[in-house]
């Protein structure tokens, strides 16, 4: 067991998966020497050489459509996406290409071993292009998966799951953690199963869902429900796509409610397609409505990016709201 | 980082560089009688690969010429053909190693026959039928093969193009004695994926040929309105990637450049973009008519240069081809594609399940539930779903 | 009054628009000369001359840029995409720049004046490119307007008031029913007001809700439903983004009903975004789950696309289901 | 279409052209000791042009150099130099006229300063207080004013390329007598954007001026991981575009290249590009260190070449300038900055309901909702939300 936050955890995984497989690349943009504006491929390049860690152009659709042929030729590439907000150059390798590639060839050609890395969320007074959480552009994209951490020990343990597994993976880092997120993580590789949600906290009187970044401000809301004496069931749901529906519905069952906080506006996103979803599988257990704190429907703002965002004061309105209804 | 100032050319009044800065010449080895031109340079080729050439040649006419029709008789739902640039297509194909990938755009059928892609693999394609590779789920001419090395059709516009560079950066890592040929149009080429593809093919030395089928249209749109320079071949001189252009009609010519990229690429780690100037002599796909936007009299400027009338003209100087072989030949192929298309027509749809599997490695758990729920309606109403209902689970 | 098809609506409506204001312009791959591949803009440049209605290069990045430059400028664009299936490259365009021109710039600049029409679905036999409805990628994206016609009038209107709205607007045009669905349309100009959904038919068991060329799919499982004495409302969202909440809750506040239907996946789609709103908005009312029938979460298939489809018979079943909950 | 196979230049050798084929030269007017080159010849510039050029660089350097200071005690959260490259926006805004629309990337603050945005307007937006023109909605450095043309910056790189494209169509077309220029860094000419709007721009004749400042990084990466040919102005030739290739560094060269640019274009209804050579002097923003990625060898040789000091040094020789106007220009900028800085900081921020205004051009029923019940919730909580809880609504 080590000590690391977000970042190490990270960069360890990428080393930990090309040190055993040499088919292995990371790329994108200040990948190389550098190491990433973030520092998450550090040392990759000294220790692994150019070839297999570097920079590439400036060219999000070309870093993906590059990663898409590097997959089907059979190696593992790990390209970076320098932010989440500038992945849309490369929605179309991504949407058209990337999660239809096995399909549309009956399984003749695959991009099984592609991960793309790219760090989300708010918090850094970063604004409409350093903030976004796109993931429910992906989350309605079959033939993709989506993973979000939230924490060092599960960044790494998704990581080399995502890196291991046979499908495409969008592996959205919650930036405003990678240092603020600290945590024992074990040095050896591991993987955590995808598809899985963890149930962080057992509790009886409502479920909360979240991921990523998002995790400890519902935790943090759900310590003030506690000192109300409402007990909170919490969800980390993990990976978005396919994403386990049994987990939730089973909690819901129980609680008869449920609440699902996101970074994200509100119209839209991901939290829509839960709650669809869990209205339906659980209609005659619900004891009230479900119930959704997300960011407002706007672009991410900048100064009032306090007032914005679904903080642990919503968050906890929302709680109480739910259990009074 | 950049040059300080030394160095450097410089100049103390301002004059534009323009398009007649830099013309790029065309490669010709074949005149349209099959005579060489007097100083004209000869490909790799001998009596086996030429015949092996020509028999393609044939075999795609045919094909082209039964599934127009089929389409129009309402068998098949679309067609694209590639007349015009037989030549271009499989003298290209013919200058590479069975090894190296293909990734073309749609209109090359010419390569992955001559790659030895089947009559029935074709035809399994195009009725999408149980026997298809693909399984049913792209529309016909989508054809993909990992045996022959050549990538599945996507209709998405030049999205093969930087996954090119990335296949073919993959086997240079790999250290395999192959690369990855990218055919694309000269529409294709304004797409933003293009510009990626080749900058960074040139930036991480990427042994990719990148075969620009420059035929004068992208469905309606004239090259008037595609692009304003001298072509797509000056681009290549922009990225810093060694560029030739060639006749497209002129199979000796195509299948020397790409014998020369294919060899300058592997020796060096690096790209090679041709341009092969060519026209396309037939409709867009079958739900174009092009009369709309050409006229007759380009057509038959056209068809006057036709490249396979040009090559079997040279064949048939070597002494390696006459008019008995051709009609035997034409008589051959049309024989075959009918009796296949027959064969293919009545192949049974793919199985059910193929309509949820392949979206991932496995099928996950909401698609077995989408399944069964599907398995479950259509039992309720097997007369409403002729083409499934018959099937044993 | 005219008998006229859709795409005839459509051209009628282009070239209205176009007579009274000369600063709007058509343009978009083989959109010129040869009037789009379906013929929408047929006539077009004969008439305002190959300035306002042209062919761009092969580029959909380039067409929504340079659309939106156009906008900026005061000029009234209206930009064709070829196939829905082809508008992710210009996701970027689309989505970071379009739908965030007025609020980034503090209303300095905006792009108000942009439509962004293109032909979506399925029912061609088109495959996995030429089938898509990815209306859902866009509904998550605040400061733009979504827009489905089900018919020529309802095309022509909408689309008017498009090109007059304030706020760049991506219309999607059911390619399906281009010459198949044919009416009675106005030869004059006339416009029907964006963001107010249609109730079409009035019921009291159970409200049916879509938009666009799925609505005839509705309406004939609503038959269906009818012979089995089943009543129901049907509504026609017409505008997604942003969309007529109160109309549709007014609907299931009554009929304690809900079943929405779209052509797109259903993890993801658009309904999810529905019926989250709506079981929280009707919560009390509702009887039965919010039911959504949509298709499959794959690709866009080709030879088993009826087995695909949301089609009226399972929409019937739908209906059964929710009735017998 | 394209030609049929005559009036074209023939070889009968497989030769590839490549980057070598076509050297583009450098444009220049001063050397560094502020003495023109012998051949030069002179833009068109007179001395109260000399001086507005001159003023403008050195409140860009003053202001720069304060606001790093402020960043680094935390005042604001982020800036971005424009050191070293002075020289080349502030001499291409100067060949321009006013109407010309300005779309920038993020670095050119100089070429909205020249256009006279108020040092004022430039703090309330670092300070995205109530007096921003964006409204305190994008970080430090996204200015943008439509008084000035000066179009609001985006950080999305290179989206404003074909943006340029369609704005300049659109001046045309209105038979303005105005162009748009377009400045993207080097880096950025690596998207797909750029692509598109410059063969947009070629094939459909918009007067655009696409200015591309070669600084040499992005970022990290350098100039050897972004492109293997001779920089980006062969591209132009490519694309069919009026291609010039000028010092950055040289003030006068720049502007000569500009007045000539827009001249053509607006003249001919053309693109142009011009490539200015230069160098990013300091970080890439307050978030980077170039010391990892470079060496101080590399900086001193280029810091030597400035621009700022060539321009001067010019002007003095003209009897334009001296040492005690220098020290009053400096001494007075940085107090009016200081001054200004106070002054802004303490602006209290927009008011709430710019938090849902301009997403569209009404308020739309949804976020009344959102934005009501957002005042509730401040209501009930005023001490967790201290900017905006004193507001009277
Ligand atoms: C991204 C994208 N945009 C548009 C289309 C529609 N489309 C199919 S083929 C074609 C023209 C292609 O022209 P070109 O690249 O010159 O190839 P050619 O047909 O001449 O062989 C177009 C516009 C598409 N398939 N993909
Ligand atoms: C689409 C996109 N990708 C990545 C980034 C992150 N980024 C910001 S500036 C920059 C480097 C730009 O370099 P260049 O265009 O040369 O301009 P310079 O900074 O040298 O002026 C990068 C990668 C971005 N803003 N937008
Ligand atoms: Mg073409
Ligand atoms: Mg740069």
């Amino acid at each position: 067991m080590a000590q690391m936050n977000l970042l190490h955890a990270i960069n360890n995984a990428l080393d930990l998966a090309m040190a055993v497989n040499d088919r292995v690349l990371c790329f994108g943009e200040d990948v190389g020497h550098f190491g990433g504006v973030f520092r998450s491929t550090s040392g990759l390049q000294d220790k692994y050489g150019k070839n297999r860690c570097f920079n590439t152009p400036l060219t999000e659709q070309g870093i993906i459509g590059f990663a898409n042929g590097l997959a089907a030729q059979g190696a593992v590439p790990i390209a970076e996406i320098q932010f989440a907000d500038y992945i849309f150059p490369a929605f179309d390798q991504i949407v058209n290409e990337t999660a239809k590639f096995r399909y549309r060839s009956g399984n003749e050609f695959n991009v099984g071993s592609l991960v793309i890395r790219t760090p989300y969320g708010g918090g850094i007074a970063g604004g409409l292009y350093h903030s976004q959480s796109p993931e429910a552009y992906f989350t309605g994209t079959p033939g993709l998966k989506v993973v979000v951490p939230r924490n060092p020990y599960q960044a790494k343990g998704l990581l080399l799951a995502a890196i291991k597994d046979d499908n495409p993976v969008i592996f959205f880092e919650p930036k405003r953690l990678y240092r603020a997120s600290i945590g024992e993580v074990p040095e050896e590789a591991y993987e955590i199963e995808l598809g899985k949600a963890e149930v962080v906290t057992i509790g009886s009187d409502i479920t909360l869902l979240g991921w990523g970044a998002q995790m400890e401000v519902i935790e943090k809301a759900m310590e003030l429900a506690k000192a109300d004496g409402i007990s909170c069931e919490l969800i980390d749901l993990r990976t978005l796509l396919p994403w386990d529906v049994e987990t939730v519905a089973t909690s819901v069952t129980k609680t008869g409610r449920l609440l699902i906080s996101h970074e994200a506006p509100l119209t839209g996103g991901f939290a829509g397609e839960i709650a669809a979803t869990i209205q339906q599988q659980c209609f005659l257990h619900l004891e009230a409505p479900i119930n959704r704190i997300c960011g407002l429907d706007t672009p991410y703002p900048l100064i009032q990016e306090k007032e914005y965002v679904a903080d642990h004061l919503k968050i906890y309105e929302g709680i109480k709201a739910t259990m009074n209804f | 980082m950049n040059q300080p100032q030394q160095n450097i050319d410089v100049v103390f009044e301002p004059q534009f560089v323009n398009k007649d800065t830099l013309r790029i010449p065309t490669l010709k080895v074949l005149q349209q009688d099959g005579t060489l031109y007097p100083n004209a340079m000869m490909p790799n080729i001998d009596k086996s690969l030429a015949l092996k050439i020509y028999d393609t040649m044939v075999f795609i006419r045919v094909l082209d010429e039964r599934m127009v029709a089929s389409q129009r008789q309402g068998r098949i739902s679309f067609y694209m053909t590639c007349k015009g640039e037989e030549a271009s297509i499989i003298g290209s194909a013919a200058g590479l190693s069975d090894d190296d990938m293909i990734m073309a755009q749609y209109r090359e059928q010419g390569a992955l026959a001559f790659r030895g892609f089947s009559l029935e693999n074709f035809m399994n394609q195009m009725f999408s039928n149980a026997k298809d590779l693909g399984k049913g789920r792209q529309m016909p001419i989508h054809y993909g093969s990992s045996e022959l090395n050549y990538m599945t059709i996507s209709s998405p516009l030049a999205t093969q193009i930087p996954q090119a560079t990335g296949f073919a950066y993959g086997q240079r890592l790999q250290g395999l004695d192959a690369l990855t040929l990218c055919y694309f149009g000269e529409g294709a080429a304004s797409e933003g994926d293009f510009h990626a593809g080749l900058n960074m093919a040139a930036v991480l030395n990427s042994p990719t040929i990148f075969y620009c089928r420059n035929n004068g249209y992208a469905i309606s749109t004239s090259i008037e309105d595609q692009y304003a320079g001298d072509g797509i071949a000056p681009r290549g001189v922009g990225y810093g990637i060694e560029t030739i252009r060639v006749d497209g009609n002129d199979c000796l010519a195509v299948l020397l450049a790409t014998q020369k990229a294919r060899a300058f690429a592997l020796e060096n780690n690096k790209p090679v973009l041709i341009e092969a100037m060519s026209y396309r002599l037939g409709a867009h796909s079958t739900s174009d008519d092009p009369s709309g936007y050409r006229s007759k009299e380009e057509e038959d400027l056209w068809a006057e240069l036709d490249g396979v009338m040009r090559f079997r003209n040279w064949l048939e100087l070597q002494g390696w081809w006459d008019q008995a072989q051709e009609t035997a030949l034409y008589d051959k192929y049309r024989q075959e594609v009918l009796a296949q298309l027959k064969v293919s027509e009545k192949v049974p749809t793919p199985l059910l399940v193929e309509l949820v599997s392949d979206v991932y490695s496995d099928i996950p758990t909401h698609l077995q539930q989408q399944l069964g729920d599907l398995r479950q309606h259509l039992a309720k109403y097997p007369q409403d779903y002729p083409k499934t209902s018959g099937e044993k689970h």
